[in-house]
């Protein structure tokens, strides 16, 4: 459904806007867990770049970006990262993402600093890969929706 | 029973804002005709619900719930996080519905030609 | 009943299992009629065996109980063999014996489709009977109630006709309703009392029951087992369950089914409401009017029918109105006469539908204006018929007439005369209506009619021993099984009178 | 806020001390399914069936573990992260949720026994999404059950719901009609449950359930708590198709394919009732809003109206899976009906009732499922002489029928029976009465179908080539279900003295123990 068009201005603009989204995106993500802001804004701006070159760029070109099958491996690495940090707390003796027990050899304070910056960054990875996907199913001409 | 108006207008104005969007938000979604208008009729009534507990959790003159050397303990200095925390979720979860809905807005949509009700129901009495 | 003479033992849960477990085996030998039959006849057998065997018990007034495990709140899965469930167990397992022989006869004579789910149900509806008979409260007794009523369905269907149908679809239609008034009148008990256990002289004693409500509550129960016991206005699914096979006819209209009916109202007479109670709230009488009302009515319906087994279904009717009215009657001597008929209107009329059966299958006739002469062709047949009808009118010689006597006897004791005179009239109408078939069977003579000669013995030794059974408990009824003993036992029980 | 948190840290430590790990590993299985499932999926679509079957056995085993974890040591809490309930997020696990989780576990894995050939027979290129969003419903629902949190009870509601919908648009070309119609129905009745909880929070600043309900109890009549109640009961009603909200129900259940049906009609229901019972008795003051201020009344005669209407709807129907899709409604009416009464008896007839219909329906469901698969009929006329071809397959069919219509030892006569014993003890006649005959209503439907499906075709005199029994993996599930609803009807008083006169809530008790 997405009409690819030729406009050198948008071509460079996006090129130039999209990796200071992206940047900016990491830096919501990585003080997410003491600031305002977190895994699931950090992610949504990372999908938000991604639109941006799917719009502007249209589907072909902007696979070479990220590409279409990206998107749910993307989702679940991220909800892997998070169970998995669960997981670990649990395997070691705390309750589920009770993260001071994480075997990190820190104490109590900095592991659940830790603990929090990891879910942060999976639940971004699983935002991100998520609304892409979302987006790119919808998008998907015919055929290609039906597939999944 | 007047003062209790003004202080509903003065104070309280944004729980009525809640109620008008509600309201808008439940028309959309029984009286139109075309599912995308149903669909966001539907997203006007849940971003009205979020509203309300935003505007609940909300204090003028507060910071945002991270502990501040400057604003020291005072719980009155900060806003209340949990709202804030629960309604991030609340959003999430209405952004998969609604795009669970759109999949199959656009499947619907492929299938029959058409997203209006009337016609769809139409079609559904035709075939077997 | 006193705690000292009541015992565990699993023998009547056995003899309730015994043909449940032959089911499996059954459908599992669909392929060979023969073992199929075999399996059949070796479950009715022991069946009756441990029935029989429990005749020592209950002779020395000791009870049996097979307590299973807690099915409600408060209430058990119990079985107990008490003297009164002893007699239907006894009538229903022991007919089962000859009905099985009768029915291999019958099925094969008649070339019936789909045998084995015939067996199958048969087998099914026996358990349930025997549940019933043995049911110690009144949750399972509705739970085998129920399944007899089920099991019972698709035998009315087994033709599979549209008649069949229709028949299959009236008797759930009075059968599912009476059902839930049992279920109602069931949880109203329970609330009331916590365990509905059933006690001779009624455990509705005392639990502060107001007359209105206790009237309502009878009304109830009189609706959830007066279908199956064909009380008149619930009856006319009975007629229009003749379509099914004539051992189905023969054992479970003449003896299990509706039996199991009127073994309900003996029970809510005797052993829920009690004849105290019962006078207290004057309902003896309505029901006693009841009854009256019914086996007249239906004798005099019984002589509008051509259709032989129609016939039968409708006298039926009125035998069963018989033992109500002798439950009403609440007096010993009437109880007495209600068992015994319970008894011996089973012998007498399953001799009758084995008759109609062999008759049938030998000469797919059904209505009596064809059997002129039909006695010639089959002496034995109509001979044993012939002593059936005898019994039902009530001549002496013959079981019926013990318990009408029985009956009467109550009924002078209640001092209800007029009771006396119905009993006396509707034995000329029963007479009214057998003697002409009799009389047309024997001694008209019919030109044109081919020699069919006796059915296979397979069905007429049945109906022979059926018939010298009810002679030789007309001659001596307290001969074998005591049957005698046992009903005064049931009597002195429940309305306290000296046995 | 850092500074707090060695303190809390230690704190939480306590929290944590000696809790059984039971309650999220009921959950934690399917959500990694959900996860691997389309992970591995996307590039082994054969392993997507297994790991499902893996999850769901898992999450049933320990379901059971801690059914029977709870029974002895009694309710087991479990705080989610590092942060003490009410602030925090917990696992609250009673006598009611163990059960009500259990039975959904069970039920979801028979039904993934089946799944298995079903779907791959049905729509084969759908395969992954499928089981993968089986297990998103499941994991939704289960955590419904456990969750001790308000909050988190909408997020799992959601979750399940979200499941629902893709589950339900697999299927009939139709089906993504009805799919997006319950998507909008469903979606109302969770924001009006969302806004319940948000009026609860407004008042009482907590959001766990315990919590609230100590809170509320000192607070007497509001009319604000009146509001959030009145708003938790029309969402929920929404979801379970209380009965003026019934009328997304039949099409979904009839254009979704027959599996996704299977699964969801039985659970998906109840569970929106097993929240209401949550709700009307565990968090606000039962007797207060229920007896004293005749909410109950309200629900219990909505409810047993729901029960003819579904009844008579389903009398008229042509389509075997819309016929079954009616009775559901009426069959979930009963639960409202037991509800509404509001008295120990008729409670537990409707928590029984959760089980036993759950049985009953996943297995006529399964039966139409395999029938529609294996004979390509649909309408009940094209049923006539089914019974001998797939002998097995009816025979779970009759057993599950019997239940329907309540007939003793099924276990649908019991859930009535202590419906029926409720309303004596209230000595509401006229409730009795109209619960009675609506089972007649029910008879009629099943004994039409059954009376067609055993007697011999006109037609054919032997039996016809093809059209047999499904496979042994499609036909086990359905004998399990026909039996259990025999075993569950005989053994009904073990569930209610042992699980649900514990899972009563405070201030009743069962007579009888």
């Amino acid at each position: 459904m997405i009409r690819r068009q030729e406009n050198v201005i948008l071509d460079v603009i996006t090129r130039i806007m999209v990796p200071f989204i992206q940047i900016f995106a990491f830096y919501v993500i990585f003080h997410g867990h003491y600031s305002p802001g977190g895994g699931f804004q950090g992610g949504a701006l990372l999908a938000g770049s991604v639109f941006l070159q799917r719009v502007v760029m249209g589907r072909e070109r902007s696979l070479s970006g990220f590409h279409v099958k990206l998107g749910v491996p993307f989702g679940v690495i991220g909800i892997l990262v998070y169970g998995g940090t669960g997981l670990v707390a649990q395997v070691f003796g705390g309750n589920y993402l009770q993260y001071e027990w994480l075997p990190f050899g820190l104490d109590p304070v900095w592991a659940r600093n830790t603990g929090i910056l990891l879910v942060e960054i999976g639940v971004a990875f699983a935002v991100m890969g998520i609304l892409i996907s979302i987006y790119d199913n919808l998008s998907a001409r015919e055929g290609e929706g039906e597939k999944r | 029973m007047n003062d209790i108006f003004t202080t509903l207008i003065a104070e309280r104005w944004a729980y009525l804002l809640t109620v008008v969007m509600i309201i808008i938000g439940l028309h959309a979604m029984m009286m139109k005709r075309n599912l995308v208008k149903k669909l966001i009729g539907m997203n006007i009534f849940q971003g009205a619900i979020i509203l309300l507990f935003i505007v609940h959790a909300y204090k003028f003159g507060a910071s945002v719930p991270v502990h501040d050397a400057v604003l020291g303990d005072h719980p009155e200095a900060y806003m209340n996080p949990i709202p804030h925390g629960l309604m991030l979720t609340a959003i999430v979860v209405s952004v998969a519905t609604t795009g669970v809905a759109l999949a199959l807005l656009t499947l619907i949509y492929r299938r029959f030609g058409t997203i209006d009700e009337i016609e769809l129901l139409q079609k559904l009495r035709e075939e077997p | 009943m006193d705690a000292a003479m009541t015992f565990e033992s699993t023998r009547p849960l056995w003899a309730v299992l015994v043909s449940l477990i032959a089911i499996p085996l059954i459908l599992a030998s669909t392929r060979r009629p023969n073992l199929r039959e075999t399996w059949t006849l070796l479950a009715a057998l022991i069946k009756v065996g441990l029935v029989l065997s429990m005749l020592p018990w209950v002779l020395g007034g000791r009870t049996a109980v097979c307590t299973l495990w807690q099915f409600a709140p408060g209430i058990e899965l119990a079985l107990r063999v008490d003297t009164m469930g002893y007699i239907f167990a006894l009538v229903a397992s022991s007919l089962w014996v000859l009905t099985s022989f009768y029915s291999i006869g019958y099925v094969r004579g008649a070339g019936e489709h789909k045998q084995t789910r015939y067996f199958a149900t048969f087998a099914l509806c026996l358990s349930a009977t025997i549940g019933i008979a043995f049911s110690a409260n009144l949750l399972t007794f509705v739970i085998f109630f129920e399944t007899l009523t089920l099991a019972t369905y698709p035998l009315v269907l087994h033709k599979e006709t549209d008649i069949a149908k229709a028949g299959a679809r009236k008797y759930l239609c009075y059968t599912l309703p009476a059902g839930l008034c049992l279920l109602l009148v069931t949880a109203w008990c329970v609330s009331l009392t916590g365990t509905a256990e059933f006690t001779p002289g009624g455990f509705l004693q005392g639990v502060g029951l107001s007359t209105e409500s206790a009237r309502w509550m009878l009304v109830f129960f009189i609706l959830a087992v007066g279908v199956k016991a064909g009380i008149i206005p619930l009856h006319s699914w009975l007629p229009a369950a003749m379509v099914a096979p004539t051992p189905v006819s023969a054992l479970l209209h003449a003896v299990a089914v509706v039996k199991a009916g009127v073994f309900g109202v003996l029970r809510v007479t005797g052993y829920v409401f009690g004849p105290e109670m019962l006078r207290e709230i004057g309902a003896w009488t309505a029901l006693a009017w009841l009854a009256a009302f019914t086996l007249t009515v239906a004798s005099l319906l019984a002589m509008r029918q051509d259709n032989l087994k129609r016939r039968l279904a409708y006298s039926t009717v009125g035998h069963l109105s018989y033992i109500v009215l002798g439950a009403a009657l609440l007096s010993g001597t009437s109880w007495t006469g209600s068992l015994l008929h319970l008894m011996f209107h089973a012998t007498m009329k399953i001799t009758l539908f084995f008759c109609a059966g062999a008759i049938y299958v030998r000469t797919h006739k059904e209505n009596i204006s064809d059997m002129h002469g039909i006695g010639r062709q089959m002496p034995f047949t109509m001979a044993a018929f012939a002593v059936g009808s005898l019994g039902l009118a009530g001549i002496p010689g013959v079981n019926g007439f013990v318990s009408k006597w029985n009956l009467a006897v109550g009924a002078l004791h209640a001092d209800q005369v007029v009771f006396v005179v119905i009993l006396l009239i509707s034995g000329i109408l029963n007479a009214a209506y057998f003697f002409p078939i009799v009389h047309v069977a024997f001694f008209r003579k019919n030109k044109a009619f081919p020699s069919y000669g006796e059915a296979s013995p397979f069905m007429v030794v049945p109906l022979c021993l059926t018939a010298l059974l009810s002679i030789v408990l007309g001659i001596a009824p307290n001969l074998g099984v005591h049957a005698w003993d046992l009903a005064r036992g049931v009597a002195a029980a429940v309305t306290g009178a000296a046995p | 806020m850092s500074g707090a948190h060695g303190a809390e840290a230690v704190v939480d430590h306590a929290v944590s001390m000696g809790q059984s790990h039971l309650p999220i590993l009921v959950i934690l299985p399917l959500l990694l399914g959900c996860v691997l499932v389309p992970g591995l999926g996307l590039w082994r679509r054969r392993w997507a069936y297994p790991l499902t079957l893996v999850a769901f056995a898992l999450s049933a085993y320990f379901a059971f573990r801690t059914l029977f974890a709870v029974l002895e040591g009694g309710p087991l809490h479990y705080t989610l992260a590092s942060w003490a309930p009410p602030v925090g997020i917990e696992l609250a696990v009673d006598a009611l949720g163990a059960f009500v989780a259990a039975v959904v576990s069970i039920i979801a894995l028979l039904v993934a026994v089946y799944a298995g050939e079903a779907v791959r027979r049905e729509n084969p290129v759908r395969e992954v999404p499928f089981f993968g969003m089986m297990l998103v419903l499941l994991l939704g629902l289960t955590g419904m059950v456990l969750t001790g949190d308000l909050f988190n009870l909408y997020v799992f509601f959601e979750v399940s719901s979200l499941g629902g919908y893709s589950l339900m648009a697999i299927g009939h070309k139709k089906a993504p009609i009805s799919a997006f119609r319950y998507l909008i129905m469903g979606t109302l009745g969770a924001s009006f449950y969302l806004m319940g909880v948000g009026y609860l929070y407004l008042l009482t600043g907590s959001l766990n359930m315990a919590d609230v309900a100590g809170i509320i109890s000192t607070m007497g009549l509001n009319p604000a708590l009146l509001v959030s109640l009145v708003m938790m009961v029309v969402g929920l009603g929404l979801k379970m198709a209380l009965f003026p909200m019934h009328l997304w129900l039949p099409d979904a259940y009839t254009y979704a394919s027959s599996t996704s049906t299977a699964i969801i009609a039985p659970i998906m229901t109840k569970i929106s009732a097993y929240v209401m019972i949550r709700m009307l008795f565990f968090v606000y003051d039962w007797d207060l809003f229920l007896n004293v201020h005749h909410i109950g009344d309200i629900i219990k005669w909505l409810a047993i109206a729901g029960v003819f209407v579904g009844s008579i709807m389903a009398i008229g129907q042509k389509d075997a899976k819309r016929m079954l899709a009616y009775s559901s409604v009426a069959q979930v009416a009963y639960i409202g009906v037991g509800i509404g009464m509001a008295n120990p008896l008729a409670l537990v007839g409707a928590m029984l009732h959760i089980m036993n219909h759950a049985a009953m329906k996943s297995c006529l469901f399964l039966v139409t499922g395999s029938v529609a698969m294996q004979t390509g009929a649909q309408r009940l006329k094209d049923y006539a002489g089914l019974g001998r071809r797939m002998p097995w397959t009816f025979a779970g069919f009759t057993f599950a029928a019997m239940a329907m219509v309540g007939l003793p030892p099924t276990n649908g006569f019991f859930s009535k029976w202590y419906l029926v014993l409720g309303g004596i003890e209230d000595g509401e006649w006229p409730m009795v009465g109209l619960i009675l005959a609506s089972s007649l209503l029910t008879a009629v439907y099943f004994f039409r179908l059954l009376e067609r499906v055993y007697s011999k075709v006109p037609g054919e005199e032997q039996k016809p080539a093809g059209a047999e029994d499904p496979s042994f993996r499609m036909r086990l599930p359905i004998l399990l279900l026909g039996v259990g609803v025999l075993v569950l009807g005989l053994f009904n008083a073990w569930f209610v003295s042992r699980v649900l006169s514990q899972a009563l809530p405070h201030g009743m008790s069962l007579p009888g123990f």
